[in-house]
């Protein structure tokens, strides 16, 4: 019998999940002796036209990584999703907006006015930008249109599973791909992870006080961080107890907090709020100025809080830059 | 009007349940409506309107229809559920179901009441409805934990109200510990000399009843002590008591008065608290011949022997029985006790506070309660009213509401003064003979005999001019008026303003909440009202209950009130001690915090938010623990829990979503 | 209000309230025994201490439709609890911060400590609550979300000729 | 703290030694003070009993000005010697604080005067600032010639603690008590502190206006009283200029100087009559023992 069908496809991304891919290192043959990879435009040649030549339900699964923010991808993931009988959410920006999705703070001309006019590497006296079509004497090409608002994969798709991470971690991908070849698969919707927070793999954890209350906090380049101590008990904003495990807490391992790339677990509607509920309550004042003085080292709530999930948020995006937002 | 539907099955079948709360509700909000709107909401089955659902046949009609399998969870849209919450859980548990299968819609107090227009009454009301549908589906049964109640009763406050609590618990066999910071109980109305209407004399009938707090074995009383600690929760509250060092041994003094009359100062030199400062007492004294316990009090800050240790110290060699110990020092009692009823009574209004009125400025102005004492045999006077130069006064003017239905001082009636003004009337006309001049802007004279009081005192000839004192003053204008205060008032039946002078001044000062009454509230966590009165729980169906279970009210501590009114609510907060006692368990509020092993990542974010140190964290499991028995149910730590592994029930996270996507449904 | 013609164009917004259980919902309770007429915007969401307030739920109550989130508990020092209240203005503080970031006028949540005797704050707080909103006019979030998607298909100006031009 | 003196009609003509003796005592006392320039009508009485909104607009203006002229410190104290102003102004800074529609249209009206009020105007008594700003010790070190023996009856009037109690109690009112007794005067207890001199009755009724400040001067009188204090230029002229009125009325000498108490805490911190304006006095004010000099604290009697 033939193998099963695997799609791999990128939207708006860094590349890092793909790496992720790789970093499956000799693990990669055992998935390649048993699938066929149908589609995989950034390591094999295929063309969309060959997608759209598959009948519906062609691939066994298809991993989507990236964020949706423009027409193409939505044409895209839209096709793959008819193609495969299961879509997999692949990485952060997929599952939550990622990195990408902080564009969501900014209006597009906004982006691009910083991009092709502002930047001191940039030369556009004709103040150029992106347009989705423009004539030239061999005709009109088209680029696609870039949307106002970045979205999840399952803002615009439906999603059956979701890998979290910055990138997925390669413990996670195998077991996931083992699950879907074996068909043991967990309900629809379910995030392929662990649902329980980080502390519970912190090598740090013992280290962290019972009782713990802050009178102020810290960025990682202000102190010198100790090797051992818990983070947050340093003063550091490591998101660590909001965020799912899965990563076996790397970067914590590596001397840095962390800012929340796996999501937050099943409970947990808005990462970002439920993370100001839990840092603010460790606020070692009742003083209204002095926790107002506290705070002000937090210096981008929005950044820091939803620095993976601003388009999964229950605000998805800044309110007064968003086309109807805010008041005229 | 009512609807039922089939329900598919395993789906919640919720019953909702409008009350017209006679026209309370519908008057502003279409009943009828609402019932048409609720049967359209998911797995609502059954939907009904009633007159009065809290009535037997409005339970009866839940009861039904939980019987008949109709329903299996139940909305009520009435009034607040701090009203009757309580009633419906029992009605549903009446009906074999669990009672927190249940939740209340406030469509009275939130709405009906607050709301002018009745459509948009109607649209709020539907809102909380729908809220509270969206959240009943949610509900789990849950079962309410038991906890013993301590029989012993703390009671706070030695005046009329805490001795009659204290005796009627006493009598029914329940120990209690009256607790009073005055070397003696007997409060104010120990300094009153008669009271109203029966002129019966006040010392007479309180002081049997102070001897028989100190007779009675199941009492432990403790003059000069305060309450300085209060823990735990209904049933179960420990507390420290303060007992201050009086230097005499109550178990030796007998109250032979030989230490005071060996004081090295051979006359009073304190300002005698008892008499309101009329006459002088020595650093060592009993307040009153009738005080109880009768134990001589050493007041250290003005005793010699404290001040400079050079005393001579008679006292102690007077003390045939050693009584007298100087080295006796500060003493903390811990105790337990069930439930704690309050009564630390009232000041009265300071007189100063109304410079336009004289007070303090000119001789022979005296407040009600000087007066008091004034015509009290055994007062300053032992009388004797007189002003300050020994001669009887020939006018005497009263001046009622002075701190009371006055938006510069306090708006409220204080309900005493026009009684006790026709009192002092009379006993002065009695004693004197001279014109007594009522200066009121009502009388008010609600109560058993009172109005005929009244009439009584019209018939005495005193005087009764109906209006608010301007200002006293001794600016006279005529010969006659020389020498003599004169009272400025505007006579309203007449019509003009009138100037009376007068010999003496009688100021009818108010009740006020006493200055410790906010310290007081907060050592036992219950709420104030604007004034300073200790708040209860409902003014008209829970008087003497306050916000806090096991913690009750008696006396003026909770508003003005006369004697009679006072003892009466003694009673009442004695009998719901009682009751509680007698139950002898407590079922406590299940909406408890509750932690869910496999999600908690032991983070520890929630163990330093519990005030109650309810939760600790598990060595060997490496997560949070929770102790059920001391967590009050406040959820800080269930909002604080980053990975949502802790919940509270009746209030989990999945509810709450719910209850705000319910009222946010507009129709 | 449909009673008043004039009024019917007028903005009505949606506010959700969360009050503790044993201050400012007594006090809700006392306004209405008081009988104290106020506007009818404010839906109450009772929590057992304003410490149970999580800031999910103001953000779920913003996208669930409102256009504004009143909280209400005990004045400091006076908590049932003894200091919910005190965690509740830590964690509102830093929401107000990050509403601020994201572009919401911050005078759509509100907190204010009012006791059970203060009947007539409720009064207040929630009639100039009200008109605070109105003023600021509909938040609606929700819908726009969806507008957001149709939006996208708007076409961005063309870009001049030469841009490209040289290129080819 | 520097102070902007708005003086009034007033004080520019009737109470020109309201005004001289006040600033004198400023001086004497090194409070610096500068008179806001270019001031107008505080907008009391006439104004204010036929249209508030324009005696609103008239007091704004003047706190407009003083923002502008003491641009450097936030917070403005404007010295309002004048009851009527003093209540006048503060009616308006009040009504304006509160009461955001009114504040509105009086800004209004003065933007088309290119002129804005951001509300830090505070309006100061002279009484409030030497009892709360400058303090009994600082007058009391400054005292020259005390006012021992001379009894004095401390007349605040109506408009000064009423119905704005803003720095002294609104029917026992004693900060000038304090005032002149640490000068060494002897403060007469008397009740008709704050009854109504006549007011402006004077001018229309004037026997009802008459027979008020016959009560007062007659009971001051009677508890013996060497002066009567005043703070207010028309308590001041009522009780002073009618005298001879009183005479004819009711049969009775009354002739009692009637000064205003700037001029006593002059006359205390031994500045010269023409400077207080004493020479204005219908009344001559007599010292009961006259004070030649101090000299090493001993009062050296002539």
């Amino acid at each position: 019998m033939s193998k099963p069908k695997v799609g791999f496809y990128w939207c708006a991304s860094c590349g890092g999940c793909e790496e992720a891919v790789v970093d499956l290192a000799e693990k990669i043959l055992d998935v390649v002796a048993a699938v066929d990879i149908a589609f995989w435009p950034v390591a094999l040649d295929f063309k969309r036209s060959d997608v759209e030549a598959m009948p519906d339900d062609n691939m066994a699964v298809c991993f989507i990584n990236g964020a949706i923010r423009s027409s193409e991808q939505q044409e895209m993931v839209e096709l793959l999703r008819e193609k495969s009988q299961l879509v997999v959410a692949f990485g952060s920006c997929a599952q939550l907006g990622g990195i990408p999705g902080l564009a969501n703070m900014f209006r597009r001309q906004d982006m691009f006015n910083e991009v092709y006019i502002n930047t001191a590497s940039t030369v556009n006296d004709g103040k150029v930008f992106p347009a989705v079509s423009t004539n030239v004497d061999e005709g009109t090409l088209t680029l696609p249109l870039l949307w106002d608002t970045v979205k999840t994969l399952d803002q615009v798709v439906d999603v059956d599973y979701y890998l979290p991470g910055c990138p997925p971690p390669v413990n996670l991908i195998t077991d996931a791909v083992g699950a879907i070849l074996a068909g043991k698969l967990p309900a629809k919707g379910s995030i392929l992870a662990p649902d329980i927070a980080l502390c519970e793999e912190c090598i740090r954890r013992d280290t962290k006080p019972d009782k713990l209350s802050l009178k102020e906090f810290k960025r990682p380049f202000e102190i010198k961080i100790d090797p051992e101590l818990c983070l947050l008990a340093q003063g550091l904003l490591c998101l660590g107890a909001v965020t799912r495990k899965g990563c076996g807490a790397a970067c914590v391992k590596a001397n840095m907090p962390c800012t929340g790339c796996m999501g937050p677990t099943d409970q947990v509607t808005d990462y970002g709020a439920k993370a100001i509920s839990a840092i603010a309550s460790l606020i070692d004042s009742n003083d209204e100025k002095e926790i107002e003085k506290i705070l002000t080292n937090i210096v981008d709530p929005a950044g820091t809080f939803y620095r993976y999930s601003l388009p999964a948020s229950l605000l998805h995006r800044h309110y007064e830059t968003s086309y109807e937002g805010g008041r005229k | 009007m009512s609807t039922v539907k089939g329900s598919s099955n395993g789906a919640p079948k919720i019953g909702v349940y409008i009350c017209h709360c006679g026209i309370n509700i519908s008057s502003k909000v279409d009943v009828f409506k609402t019932v048409e709107f609720a049967k359209n909401l998911p797995n609502v089955t059954v939907s009904r309107e009633y007159k009065f659902m809290c009535s037997d046949p409005g339970q009866e009609l839940i009861q039904k229809d939980l019987r008949a399998g109709l329903i299996d969870r139940v909305v009520v849209a009435s009034c607040s559920p701090l009203m009757h919450e309580a009633t419906f859980r029992r009605a549903v548990a009446g009906a074999d179901h669990n009672p927190f299968l249940f939740q209340m819609a406030n469509i009275r107090e939130h709405v009906s009441w607050v709301t002018f227009d009745k459509e948009a009454g109607t649209e709020k009301a539907m809102a909380l409805v729908a809220a509270a549908v969206k959240r009943i589906s949610l509900h789990i049964p849950l079962e309410r934990t038991r906890v013993s109640v301590h029989p012993d009763v703390l009671i706070v406050g030695g005046g009329i109200s805490g001795i009659h609590a204290a005796l009627t618990l006493a009598d029914s066999g329940k120990k209690v510990y009256l607790v009073e910071q005055e070397p003696t109980i007997g409060g104010h109305m120990a300094k009153f000399d008669k009271t109203f209407p029966t002129l019966d004399c006040a010392a007479c009938i309180l002081t049997p009843k102070m001897s028989a707090v100190r007779a009675n074995p199941n009492i432990t009383l403790w003059t000069y002590s305060e309450v300085v600690g209060v823990e735990g929760f209904v049933g179960n509250f420990k507390i420290k008591v303060k007992r201050k060092p009086r230097y005499i041994d109550e178990s030796l003094c007998v109250g032979c008065y030989d230490c005071i009359d060996a004081c090295i100062f051979k006359k009073g030199n304190v300002n005698d608290e008892f008499n309101v400062g009329l006459s002088k007492r020595k650093p060592i004294y009993i307040p009153f011949p009738q005080a109880t316990p009768l134990v001589a009090v050493i007041d250290d800050k003005s005793c010699l022997e404290f001040k400079t240790k050079k005393c001579k110290k008679f006292c102690v060699d007077a003390c045939e029985r050693k009584a007298i110990n100087l080295n006796q020092t500060e003493e903390i009692k811990e105790i337990e006790v069930g439930a704690i009823i309050l009564a630390t009574g009232f000041k009265t209004f300071d007189a100063h506070c109304v410079p336009r009125y004289g007070y303090g400025k000119y001789p022979n102005i005296y407040t009600s309660l000087e007066v008091e004492r004034m015509v009290n045999a055994s007062g300053p006077s032992g009388g004797e009213v007189v002003l300050k130069n020994g001669e009887p006064p020939k006018t005497v003017g009263i001046v009622h509401c002075v701190g009371s239905r006055d938006n510069h001082t306090n708006k409220y009636c204080s309900r005493v003064c026009c009684m006790y003004s026709l009192k002092l009337a009379h006993l002065i006309r009695e004693r004197t003979h001279a014109e007594v001049y009522n200066f009121y802007i009502d009388m008010r004279t609600p109560g058993k005999g009172y109005e005929e009081f009244y009439e009584k005192l019209l018939n005495e000839n005193v005087h009764f001019i109906r209006g608010r004192v301007a200002e006293i003053s001794d600016w006279t204008l005529t010969p006659e008026e020389e020498g003599k205060l004169v009272i400025r008032a505007e006579d309203t039946l007449i019509g003009t303003v009138r100037r009376i002078p007068v010999d003496m001044v009688v100021l009818s000062v108010g009740m006020e909440a006493r200055s410790d009454a906010d310290d007081v509230r907060r050592l036992f966590n219950i709420s104030c009202s604007k004034e300073g009165w200790f708040l209860e729980r409902h003014p008209k169906l829970a008087p003497v209950s306050t916000f806090t279970d096991g913690v009750y009210l008696a006396g003026a501590c909770q508003g003005p009130k006369d004697i009679p009114d006072c003892v009466a609510q003694a009673g009442a907060a004695a009998a719901e001690a009682m009751a509680l006692i007698d139950r002898g368990y407590v079922e406590l509020e299940p909406n408890t915090a509750f932690i869910n092993d496999e999600l908690c990542s032991g983070c520890k974010t929630c163990i330093g938010l519990c005030p109650f140190s309810a939760i600790s964290f598990d060595n060997i499991k490496k997560i949070a623990a929770i102790n059920g028995a001391l967590c009050k149910g406040c959820g800080t730590c269930v909002a604080a829990c980053p990975s949502g592994a802790l919940q509270q029930n009746l209030f989990t996270d999945e509810q709450i979503f719910s209850e705000i996507k319910g009222v946010m449904s507009y129709v | 209000m449909s009673d008043n013609k004039s009024e019917e164009k007028r903005f009505e917004p949606k506010i959700v309230a969360f009050f503790c259980n044993w201050c400012t919902y007594t006090a809700a309770d006392l306004a209405g025994t008081a009988r104290m007429t106020y506007s009818p915007n404010v839906r109450v969401v009772r929590i057992m201490c304003s410490g149970r307030l999580d800031p999910q739920f103001v953000l779920a109550a913003l996208r669930d439709g409102a256009d504004g989130v009143l909280i209400g508990g005990c004045h400091p020092g006076d908590c049932h609890y003894q200091e919910g209240n005190y965690k509740a203005i830590r964690r509102f503080r830093l929401l107000k911060k990050l509403l601020k970031s994201m572009g919401i006028d911050d005078a759509r949540v509100r907190l204010e400590w009012i006791a059970a005797s203060e009947g007539d704050k409720v009064q207040k707080v929630i009639n100039e609550m009200t008109e605070t909103v109105r003023k600021l006019g509909p938040l609606d979030l929700e819908p726009k979300a969806w507008k957001l998607i149709r939006k996208t298909q708007i076409e961005l100006p063309k870009a001049p000729q030469i841009a490209l031009g040289g290129v080819s | 703290m520097n102070y902007a003196y708005y003086p009034g009609c007033s004080l520019k003509s009737t109470g020109r030694a309201y005004e001289e003796s006040m600033l004198s005592v400023f001086e004497a006392l090194e409070i610096p003070i500068e008179e806001l320039s270019d001031w107008n009508c505080c907008g009391a009485t006439a104004y204010m009993s036929i249209s508030e909104l324009k005696a609103f607009a008239l007091s704004a203006r003047n706190f407009a000005l003083a923002e502008q002229q003491f641009k450097g410190s936030n917070d403005v104290n404007l010295v309002v010697p004048c009851a009527a102003c003093y209540l006048g102004l503060n009616k308006a800074r009040r009504y304006l604080a509160e009461h955001l529609e009114i504040k509105e249209t009086v800004d209004g009206a003065l933007k088309q005067a290119g002129l804005h009020y951001s509300g830090h105007v505070h309006i100061r008594h002279p009484l409030d600032v030497l009892l709360n700003d400058i303090g009994l010790e600082k007058i009391t070190a400054a005292v020259k010639k005390p006012l021992t023996g001379l009894r004095v009856a401390c007349y605040y009037g109506c408009q000064i603690v009423r119905p704005y109690a803003e720095f002294d109690n609104q029917h026992e009112p004693q900060s000038m008590d304090k005032i002149l007794t640490a000068l060494g005067a002897e403060v007469i207890e008397w009740p008709l502190k704050t009854r109504c001199c006549g007011g402006s009755l004077t001018g229309t009724v004037q026997e009802v206006g008459l027979r008020l400040s016959y009560i007062l001067l007659k009971e001051a009188k009677k508890r013996g009283c060497d002066v009567v204090a005043t703070a207010c230029p028309l308590c001041q002229f009522n009780l002073e200029c009618y005298q001879s009125e009183m005479l004819k009325s009711y049969g009775e000498v009354i002739n009692v100087p009637v000064a205003y108490f700037t001029q006593l805490i002059g006359v205390g911190l031994g500045l010269s009559s023409k400077n207080l304006g004493l020479n204005r006095l219908f009344t001559p004010l007599k010292m009961p023992h006259p004070v030649k000099a101090v000299q090493g604290g001993q009062r050296v009697h002539s």
